[in-house]
């Protein structure tokens, strides 16, 4: 008889990450028990503009922001949920987590943990989201130049897009996992602006070798790479807290080479396959078939690793 | 003195008119127009290769390219109006009037068609009423078939998409008809026959392969837990409680989550083996957890499905393979065996009336029924016993000799009580008839009349339309499953607790289920990825599937 | 949008001491409950704010059916609802209620 | 006012500041000292290349050390939107030169942006919402999106959503809009000369973001201010 290749357990920690509420993820991801949220539902702290539109609100406009112990560490966190208007920066869900990073200054927590789930700004609040991006990439610089670390959780129904693709560049260190998407201008608005023929948004294996988990770990886009469960995200979560780069000179000269070296290698490449070759792989065909397993034992054979100055 | 040889003489006119385009019977695929110009006449029943799955698409653009002049009024008889161009050659004169089986994609504008009329409709059939009718009555002048690949002499191989072509060259190529194939290559041998040579007499070389749409594909992600929850019903209150083994499956999400609660819930109630073992089904990429559990002794199929040709390919001892080892489907005979060898049939529609009548024809769009109708009716020819159905006839019960009573087949809706935009699916009168008055047919397209069907299942519960005696009973029977629709609030609630006491109604706790152990988590595969996993890797699910 | 409010008495309170529970999410067809252990133990309000119009009749009879079928006596319940079936609302009642009664 | 008007005004005595491919780099006089001046002119969009060059630039200021300024001059299109800058990984080279304005901030070189023209979504988190002080010329127009997409993804009618945008200043493409969010710090006054008004700028800026308490005030960001707040009492226990 075949082995069951598909997890059927219960345990919570097993769950899927995609899945998974953006509550569930957390309280999945800190110590049992020790998550406290910050403006909790029920205060009712809801957007002041989607009435406008016509459109239902959210108790925690779509982000839960809190403190938890993660292995017996105190972190803030955060995370957004996908389902609600797209994960999108409204001004009550930007500074929820703006309040969440200037706070890290003060706390010194381990680290601060964003859970992304974003389509970027919320149209509605298009004004006051773009903003709240601002503030957010400035807090996250000053949280990490005061010594802590701010790591992004990438996995969720809606990517890491727009302004949220911006964020994430900013923090310490990412984990990403393979359904998770991180970009800037998403595959229906390239379509949109450019036609079909630039990017063809419903050719979905085109958009993951674009966008999706393994290509941006494997041009070093992401730090980590986690199977879609909440465990696995924790356990990432964990390593990449004590690896976590500081924010200097130094460190953003590293990243100036970085890039400069990705766009001298990749810069004429089509296609993510023609990257991945030239990085050094026998059979990138075959990448997006590979297990977490296999691709990590990948990455460890590469001749040169995905470098991850950030 | 009679020429008994007029058709045959005819037949060999156009054949010989058509060489003139082609080298022997090859063409080539920029002479598609000239061939089809060359070989049809005005008024030809024509039947253009296409259902719910493959579809002979060059030939189709070819047909819709030609010169409304010199072919025009044809009467299409073919199992799905599915491609644009399927349309479009009746806008242009080409073709006149129709006899179909399946119009999904096009269901809304075949319908502006029919009111605005420019298509004389001759009727919406079920698959295996047309084909039947192909040797009666709508025996085509000229078959425009799909296959993967043929040899200079014409022998097909039609790969795992085998679907109609049997049958349609049968009746064209045996009764003084023209048959045109379109292939996806021309080769020197082909990996198997599907289609002996001497019935095909002209090969387009097409253009490009042949369309398959994946219309059995049923993404694991956006299954819901209030499918869940019906799928326990209808695993505990229903397969469990008949023992049935010998099934087909409709193609909603619904039927798809039972597929996925095999290895688990069914699993756990001590099922294996007991039910779901035999299929009259397509290569649903959601059975193969099931399959790989080993819950699966045999499949039939219908046609083939995008993405499963190498899987299927691994597990001959599952699936009908030819000498190739790739799939040989046949809808012909699959609708066969669906009608006569299964006990059950399961699938979902979008109105049901207060007497069990259902319908997937709406106001707005008439989408066909491809094989629900022949799947979803009970066999009177039927002639065997198994425990399921004498246990059915048993419950519908009667007057008469006991000795006398046959069995019945098990006919099951699995309804949402509302679906998409909270439209309710109860409804006191199907829209179904509206469209017959406005279109002025005889006949109105009920898909499932109430006569053939025993169960309706949905979130509330478990209607067992058997154990009804009167009109009443079975009203309330449906009143009392409807949930919180118009129907459903006007149920006689003293009434459906009687039902409930006598076992006509069942609510999840009557089955010991809990509605809030109806959780994704159920599920043996939760993404088409997971499905991808249980294949060993065997699976390729087209890229729109993908999030990888 | 359109907001809705039913008030109804109980025969007793909800079992469990959990204050308050979350479930669900506004989305398309979802809907988020919020439930708080806050009203007298023969009391249970549902407040309701929906993105689908016309449907106050329908949310009656689930909210009603829910009430008698649980008797969640002294809990303030808040709903979010972005056009959720009735199936729907009653499955994350329900799971309210589980969580509520948790110890 | 033009990019070539906007640097007679700022440095009357000449400069060294040039544009290439739509990239601005170079410098000028400043009081005692100099302006760095990095940018992007003719509504550009900014793709991998730009922002890589910019931040080089950034870069560079900081490792010379000392307490040059930066400005920041802006008229660009959005992002660049195409596959190959996605593929390539656009959001780590925009975050980049955001992070390098930041960190000039942060080390000694006070950042000003200075919207001249327009300059939307990506674009503008990336350069001129990433200093210190964010200034605007009369006639700018800084946008999230253009009110016909954001109709198109909203599915609302053009009229209807022109008709909020008159009395709710949140979603509203346009410089009065974003002055109100707080985003914008400051308008100039194009008939001064522009180098004493940037002077005054950097002299009463500080470090600390006020931009919530700005759109507070102004009443185009109403409650960010105090949920950012509450969140930091909540966290750190005051």
């Amino acid at each position: 008889m075949a082995m069951v290749p598909v997890s059927l357990s219960a345990d919570p920690l097993d769950q899927s990450w995609y899945e998974a509420s953006a509550r569930a993820r957390l309280d999945g991801l800190v110590d049992p028990g020790t998550f406290e949220e910050f403006i909790g539902p029920e205060q009712r702290v809801m957007s002041p503009h989607l009435p406008a539109f016509d459109l239902p609100r959210a108790f925690d406009d779509g982000i839960v922001v809190g403190r938890g112990r993660l292995d017996g560490s105190i972190v803030l966190v955060a995370a957004q949920e996908g389902r609600f208007m797209g994960g999108a920066f409204g001004e009550i869900h930007g500074a929820k987590l703006v309040g969440l990073l200037r706070a890290a200054l003060v706390a010194k927590p381990a680290a601060v943990l964003i859970l992304f789930d974003t389509g970027g700004v919320r149209l509605q609040e298009a004004n006051a989201g773009e903003t709240a991006i601002a503030e957010i990439m400035r807090a996250i610089v000053e949280a990490r130049m005061a010594g802590v670390p701010v790591v992004g959780l990438i996995g969720g129904r809606a990517g890491c897009y727009g302004g949220g693709g911006l964020i994430a560049g900013t923090c310490s260190r990412l984990v990403v996992s393979e359904v998770g998407r991180i970009s800037v201008s998403g595959p229906e608005v390239i379509e949109t602006n450019r036609g079909a023929e630039e990017f063809d948004s419903r050719d979905r294996a085109l958009v993951w070798r674009t966008m999706g988990g393994k290509h941006r770990r494997l041009i070093g886009g992401a730090d980590a790479f986690a199977d879609d469960t909440i465990r696995a995200f924790r356990d990432a979560a964990l390593d990449q807290i004590g690896r976590a780069p500081a924010f200097d000179l130094a460190t953003l000269e590293a990243e100036q080479a970085r890039l400069e070296t990705r766009l001298d290698r990749f810069g004429d490449a089509r296609d993510a396959t023609e990257i991945w070759g030239r990085l050094g792989l026998n059979d990138p065909a075959a990448v997006p078939g590979l297990d977490t397993e296999t691709f990590d034992a990948l990455l460890v054979r590469l001749p040169e690793a995905p470098r991850d100055a950030r | 003195m009679t020429d008994w040889r007029r058709q045959r003489s005819a037949r060999d006119e156009r054949i010989e008119r058509g060489r003139a385009h082609a080298q022997g019977k090859v063409v080539a695929a920029a002479s598609v127009v000239d061939l089809l110009e060359a070989v049809l006449l005005p008024g030809d029943r024509v039947c253009l290769e296409g259902d719910n799955q493959k579809q002979a698409d060059c030939l189709a653009r070819g047909l819709s390219a030609c010169d409304p002049a010199r072919v025009h009024d044809l009467h299409m008889v073919q199992s799905g109006v599915v491609l644009p161009e399927h349309l479009d050659i009746f806008e242009q004169g080409i073709a006149r009037r129709l006899d179909y089986s399946y119009s999904g994609p096009q269901g809304a504008r075949i319908a502006r068609m029919l009111y605005g009329g420019q298509i004389a409709l001759g009727a919406v059939h079920t698959y295996l009423e047309l084909f039947a009718r192909y040797f009666i009555d709508l025996t085509p002048n000229v078959a425009l078939i799909a296959g993967v690949s043929a040899d200079r002499d014409g022998n097909l191989y039609t790969g795992p998409n085998t679907e109609d072509t049997p049958t349609v060259v049968e009746a064209t190529a045996f009764k003084n008809g023209v048959v045109i194939a379109q292939v996806n290559e021309i080769v020197d041998t082909v990996p198997r026959v599907d289609i002996p040579g001497d019935r095909v007499d002209f090969v387009v070389e097409a253009d490009r392969p042949f369309y398959v749409e994946p219309l059995f594909t049923r993404d694991p992600a956006a299954v819901t837990e209030t499918q869940i929850l019906m799928a326990m019903m209808a695993i505990k209150g229903i397969y469990a409680e008949y023992g049935i083994r010998r099934l087909n499956h409709g193609i909603g999400f619904g039927t798809a989550a039972i597929e996925l609660l095999l290895p688990t819930f069914a699993e756990r109630l001590g099922l294996k083996g007991r039910i779901a073992t035999h299929w009259a089904l397509n290569p649903h990429p959601s059975l193969i957890p099931a399959i790989e559990s080993g819950w699966v002794e045999q499949i039939h199929c219908f046609g083939s499905e995008v993405g499963m040709d190498r899987y299927i390919r691994e597990r001959p001892d599952v699936f009908f393979t030819g000498s190739d080892g790739s799939l040989r489907s046949n809808r012909a005979f699959c609708q066969t065996a669906g009608l006569y060898a299964c006990d059950l049939f399961i699938g979902s529609t979008l109105q049901i009336d207060l007497q069990g009548n259902s319908s997937t024809v709406t106001a707005n769009r008439v989408a066909g029924f491809g094989g629900a109708p022949n799947m979803g009716s009970d066999p009177h020819g039927r002639r065997h016993p198994s425990d399921p159905w004498m246990k059915a006839g048993e419950e519908a019960g009667g007057t008469g000799d006991p000795a006398l009573r046959r069995g019945r087949k098990l006919v099951v809706q699995l309804v949402e009580t509302f679906g998409d935009k909270l439209v309710p699916a109860f409804v006191e009168r199907l829209d179904a008839l509206e469209l017959a008055r406005k279109l002025d047919l005889e006949l109105a397209p009920v898909m499932v009349y109430a006569d053939d069907v025993t169960h309706i299942v949905t979130e509330e519960g478990i209607a067992n339309l058997l154990l009804c005696r009167t009109l009443d009973e079975r009203e309330q029977a449906i009143r009392g499953v409807a949930g919180y629709t118009d129907i459903g609030r006007g149920r006689d609630h003293a009434m459906v607790e009687t039902l409930r006491s006598r076992g006509i109604i069942r609510r999840p706790e009557d089955l010991g289920i809990d509605p809030l152990d109806a959780d994704r988590s159920l599920l043996a595969a939760r993404s088409i990825k997971d499905l991808v996993h249980w294949s060993g890797g065997l699976y390729e699910p087209p890229a729109k599937f993908r999030n990888w | 949008m359109e907001k809705l409010t039913f008030r109804h008495t109980t025969n007793r309170s909800l079992a469990g001491t959990k204050a308050q529970a979350i479930t669900g999410v506004v989305a398309s067809g979802n809907l988020e409950v919020l439930m708080e252990r806050s009203l007298a133990p023969d009391q249970c309000t549902v407040e309701i704010d929906t993105a689908i119009n016309g449907y106050g009749d329908v949310w009656e009879a689930v909210i009603s059916d829910f009430v008698a079928r649980r008797q969640p006596g002294g809990l303030r319940i808040t709903i979010n609802d972005g056009g959720a079936r009735p199936d729907t609302v009653t499955l994350r009642l329900l799971q309210g209620t589980r969580l509520m009664e948790a110890v | 006012m033009t990019l070539a008007e906007i640097l007679h005004s700022l440095f009357p005595g000449g400069h060294g500041v040039a544009v290439t491919d739509g990239l601005i780099g170079g410098d000028g006089p400043l009081g005692t000292g100099r302006l760095a001046v990095v940018g992007i002119d003719g509504n550009t969009p900014l793709g991998i290349e730009g922002a890589c060059l910019l931040a080089g630039r950034v870069l560079d200021v900081v490792r010379r050390g000392g307490d040059t300024p930066i400005l920041v001059a802006i008229d660009s299109d959005s992002q660049r939107m195409s596959r190959r800058d996605e593929l390539l990984g656009l959001n780590e080279y925009l975050a980049h030169l955001a992070k390098a304005l930041l960190l000039a901030d942060a080390s000694g070189h006070p950042t000003i942006g200075l919207v001249y023209g327009h300059t939307a979504a990506g674009a503008f988190i990336a350069t001129a919402l990433a200093t210190r002080v964010l200034a605007a010329l009369p006639g700018a127009h800084p946008s999230v999106m253009d009110l016909p997409s954001v109709a198109r993804v909203t599915k609302l009618p053009l009229e209807r959503l022109e008709e909020m945008a008159k009395s709710t200043s949140v979603f509203a493409p346009g410089l009065d809009n974003m002055v109100a969010a707080g985003a914008v710090h400051a308008v100039l006054d194009p008939a001064r000369p522009l180098g004493p008004q940037i002077e005054a700028l950097i002299a009463g800026s500080s470090r600390k973001d006020g931009r919530d308490d700005l759109g507070r005030s102004r009443g185009g960001r109403l409650v960010a201010h105090d949920i950012a707040a509450r969140v930091v009492r909540a966290a750190t226990g005051d």
